[in-house]
């Protein structure tokens, strides 16, 4: 009915102006920061890393970083658990060409490679664990893609998805343990390493160790994700 | 009442995403719709933080704590990426669920189909 | 003991969670014993916090990664925080003893997990003092109840999770445009130091931001234009998750909503905010008790009457006085109690029976005595009967009421009791009182157990509703003393505009 | 110079939106997708041009790659063409 339409788009238009509105009270391109300054001012000393941004991520808001961990590792599970028959096998009939199929042996490695890099240097260039286990993710798209019968090894990714989030815990509660607080930069703050080498790759404290268990656990539950979706329940 | 380029851009996502998600039928749609609204609160929440003339947030050389954007929305918008995809593939997965137990993706049918 | 330690009641779920997978390596038969041992573990630390909570006067404050408020997050387990996170662990810890016996459908292994993560998430969002921390949790909390509502993969379980879906997928988008637009006046996400500047935002803004807050919340909260997941959802969802959803996952989405609310009370859109609170929590008793009056199903019956009771919970929060909060923080922890004894028995009917339909409830107290006698005690109370503990709250929401002239309530209050005896009793008449054939089952021995517990905790609070009142009392001045709030935490005196 | 800048943020925003339209109102699902994929990639783009090369770069990886990833296998395994219907009041908010 148009009737119902017409409505839909008035109350979306009503929306729209009210947010518009209210954004017309918040200037575009201004300054409005206040806990963001404290940041700029203080990231190198206090976290050793030179992406503001990582620091934000892994450091002062690592509480949201672990949060984001468990959403996904929810949502792989989830998956897992909707889709789960008792019998499942991939469905895909035709195999790649040859030049695909060597082509996406040759490449993969490379991609791995290139996600780790990303992951390990979280804390100087943009990027960081959730690109860098993204990156990890397609290769393993690319070999489903490539090949008919590929699978990767479930039982692994499972158990290393699990020790990657308690590795995450671990090293929080570690933190606990030395310096009294969960999630505590220990490596940067108690024991004090890297504080010479601000701006190259062993620094920044626990954050290239974080980023590497967020980089692991982001791939292989992506991979598990593209897993789950593409096999299907056999009959 | 004067808003930004970027801002319209936002807003218009946000609510071509509403709008999808009120008004169609087809649930991969309504879905397709779910994660264009998503994009266009992240759109909105980095435009938030940008500052006119400053550079990224990464402090090497150059680039000092006067001299750089705000890192907050940036991280926010990190996180809420990763939760879009984590909801999405969720929901795609009921929907694969629903299509194979009622064969279609229509919300009415489904409806129909459960009387 | 180092107060700090409490931030274990993140860790331990978080931790036993992705421990999961590696005892299913070992053995599959460990995994639900070990759901039920970590939560036990769990009550006992959220025992031990409510205790230093309640005898120490002071909040707790976590500082995630050393760091001081708005710099860093923070978790503020204050009164009320400390027995909320007590009620959930002892609500998880029961219905994970109950999961044992009720779970039938494959993976387990995945069932605990998310089961663990659902708590977690609704732990979260309770302790939590940052709104962007608070979105995660609330992410966390509602991915994982996606998932739980569709585990049993019937048609009914997917349609529901996908109403969900949709739903939190939309409040979730209005949500983090509220938290944007707060952000952009402020400069600060710590939740302490919204309240200390709430003065400073722009009326048109602080209007818009509150009521995109509110929708995003209502989806978790079940209030009314946004809460059609609600009865598919409950009504599909395996038993111990039904229970879970109403005796804590909704209160944690109407607490959140709560706590925005009263935070920005300096900014001039409170007032508009709590009536239209007052409309919605109006509306959804309304339409839940009309609703539960033309149900069948027993299980869908008591999702309605869950909603409705919801909704005067937000009547009480809206009305904007310390009195009127008490009474729906106590309104919360009576319907928390209720609510569990209440779908834990219905979830046992419907596992010894096969279904939950009214036809399966003739005759119930002959069957499973003791099962019949734990619904007619919840329902019995739920209606307000004295000598239970909801009449008690359902008296301090109606002197709240009155206190500021409020009639309306007053009647909405006694109308919809009104109803909810008609269909209690109905219900009641039907197990009682109506003959069916059917063998006597024998009823399991803890889930006996469980369910005499709440029953004796139900009338314990109704004979001496004293000592919980004066907790609720104090919970609810946690919530609403927004001044007492900012001062209790430790803000880093430099970052200030 | 400047004003060429805009140009470019301006014409990026309209594509955007134009691709957000397409998503939405395409029949076949797939091309839907594609649509929704190109929304993210612009709209990292303009990430980029906002200063924020951190998310740019995983809104590229997550938000276009993987998620249109996940849409297409959820495709194959469902049915590609919408079937639009009359229209009645939308069904999350009946009872």
């Amino acid at each position: 009915m148009v009737m119902k339409r017409a409505l839909a788009i008035l109350t979306i238009l009503l929306i729209g102006y009210w947010i518009a509105l209210a954004l017309s009270h918040v200037p575009f391109g201004a300054d409005k920061m206040l806990v963001g300054q404290y940041y700029l001012n203080h990231v190198k000393a206090q976290t050793g890393a030179v992406n503001a941004v990582t620091a934000v991520v892994v450091n002062y808001r690592g509480f949201d970083t672990l949060g984001e961990v468990t959403v996904l590792f929810i949502a792989s599970t989830g998956v897992a658990a909707l889709l789960w028959r008792k019998k499942r096998k991939r469905t895909a009939k035709t195999e790649g060409s040859v030049v695909l199929t060597t082509g996406s042996r040759l490449l993969f490695p490379f991609i791995v490679l290139f996600g780790g890099y990303i992951f390990i240097h979280g804390h100087l260039t943009p990027g960081g664990g959730f690109p860098g286990g993204a990156t990890i993710a397609t290769a393993f798209l690319m070999l489903y893609l490539a090949f008919s019968v590929y699978e990767i090894p479930h039982k692994g990714f499972e158990i290393t998805e699990g020790l990657a989030g308690m590795g995450y815990v671990t090293v929080g509660l570690i933190g606990l343990a030395i310096g009294s607080y969960f999630l505590f930069d220990w490596i940067w703050q108690s024991w004090g390493w890297g504080h010479s080498n601000i701006g190259r790759l062993f620094s920044a404290g626990f954050i290239p160790v974080i980023y590497t268990i967020i980089g692991i656990k982001v791939g292989t539950e992506l991979s598990g994700i593209v897993d789950s979706m593409v096999k299907e329940g056999g009959e | 009442m004067s808003i930004g380029v970027y801002y319209f851009g936002a807003v218009s996502l946000i609510l071509i995403g509403l709008y999808a998600v009120l008004v169609k039928k087809n649930l991969l749609k309504i879905l397709v719709g779910l994660s264009i609204m998503e994009t266009g609160v992240n759109l909105l929440l980095i435009s938030i933080g940008y500052i006119a003339g400053r550079s990224a947030p990464i402090l090497s050389e150059g680039v000092g704590p006067n001299n750089a954007v705000d890192p907050i929305p940036q991280a926010l918008v990190l996180t809420a990426i990763v939760i879009g995809v984590a909801t999405t593939a969720l929901a795609l997965t009921v929907a694969i669920n629903l299509y194979e137990t009622y064969k279609t993706l229509n919300i009415e049918e489904l409806r129909r189909l459960r009387g | 003991m180092n107060l700090q330690f409490a931030s274990l009641l993140i860790a331990l779920p978080l931790i036993s969670a992705f421990f999961v997978p590696v005892i299913k390596t070992i053995s599959r038969k460990a995994v639900m014993p070990f759901l039920v041992i970590i939560t036990a573990v769990q009550t006992g630390i959220a025992a031990w916090v409510f205790e230093e909570v309640y005898t120490g006067g002071k909040p707790i404050i976590i500082m995630a990664g050393g760091f001081k408020p708005p710099v860093g997050i923070n978790l503020y387990i204050g009164h009320f925080a400390a027995l909320f996170v007590l009620i959930i662990a002892v609500a998880g810890f029961f219905m994970a003893v109950f999961s044992m016996k009720s779970i039938g459908v494959e993976p387990k292994d995945k069932y605990a997990m998310l089961f663990l993560l659902l708590m977690l998430g609704a732990t979260g969002m309770i302790s939590t003092g940052d709104i962007f921390n608070l979105f995660v949790f609330m992410e966390i909390t509602a991915i994982s109840a996606y998932a739980l509502t569709a585990y049993n993969k019937t048609g009914e379980a997917s349609e529901g999770a996908m109403k969900y879906i949709v739903l939190g997928g939309i409040g979730s988008s209005f949500f983090l445009v509220g938290i944007a637009l707060i952000y952009g006046s402020l400069g600060t996400l710590n939740m302490a130091q919204i309240a200390q500047l709430a003065g400073n935002i722009n009326p048109t803004v602080a209007q818009a931001a509150l009521a995109l807050l509110v929708f995003g919340l209502a989806v978790e909260a079940e209030l009314f234009p946004l809460n059609a997941w609600a009865p598919d959802a409950y009504q599909a969802a395996p038993h111990p998750v039904t229970a879970m959803f109403s005796a804590f996952v909704v209160k944690a989405g109407l607490y959140a909503m709560v706590r925005i609310i009263y935070l920005l009370r300096d900014t001039q859109a409170f007032t508009g905010i709590l009536r239209l609170v007052l409309i919605l929590g109006t509306i959804t008793v309304v339409i839940g008790e009309l609703s539960a009056l033309r149900q069948t199903n027993v299980k869908r019956m008591f999702a309605y009457s869950s909603i409705a009771q919801v909704g005067f919970m937000a009547v009480g929060f809206s009305l904007g006085t310390q009195a009127g909060a008490s009474a729906g923080v106590f309104h919360m922890v009576n319907h928390a109690i209720v609510k569990a004894l209440m779908f834990l028995a219905v979830g046992y009917v419907a596992l010894e029976l096969g279904g939950t339909s009214i036809e399966d409830f003739k005759g119930l107290g002959k069957k499973m005595p003791l099962t019949a006698f734990a619904i007619t005690v919840g329902a019995i109370s739920i209606i307000g009967i004295p000598m239970f503990n909801v009449f008690w709250s359902k008296i301090q929401l109606i002197l709240a009421a009155l206190k500021v002239g409020k009639t309306g309530v007053i009647a909405l209050i006694l109308g919809a009791s009104l109803v909810e005896a008609v269909y209690y009793i109905r219900l009641i008449h039907t197990m009682w009182f109506e003959s069916a054939n059917g063998e006597k089952v024998k009823e399991n021995f803890t889930l006996g157990v469980i369910m005499l517990l709440l029953v004796a905790l139900i009338i314990v609070i109704g004979v001496f509703p004293n000592a919980a009142w004066n907790i609720a009392q104090k919970a609810a001045a946690d919530l609403y003393n927004v001044s007492q709030y900012i001062k209790n935490v430790p803000l880093l005196p430099g970052v200030s505009p | 110079m400047t004003s060429c800048v805009q140009c470019i943020e301006y014409l990026m925003v309209f594509i955007m939106i134009a691709a957000a339209v397409f998503a939405v109102e395409w029949r076949d699902l797939l091309a839907a997708v594609v649509g929704m994929a190109a929304v993210s990639l612009v709209a990292s783009i303009l990430f980029f041009f906002l200063q924020a090369p951190d998310v740019a770069m995983t809104e590229a990886a997550i938000g276009a790659a993987m998620s249109a990833a996940v849409f297409i296998f959820a495709i194959k395994r469902t049915q590609r063409y919408e079937t639009e219907e009359e229209e009645k009041p939308g069904w999350w908010v009946r009872w």
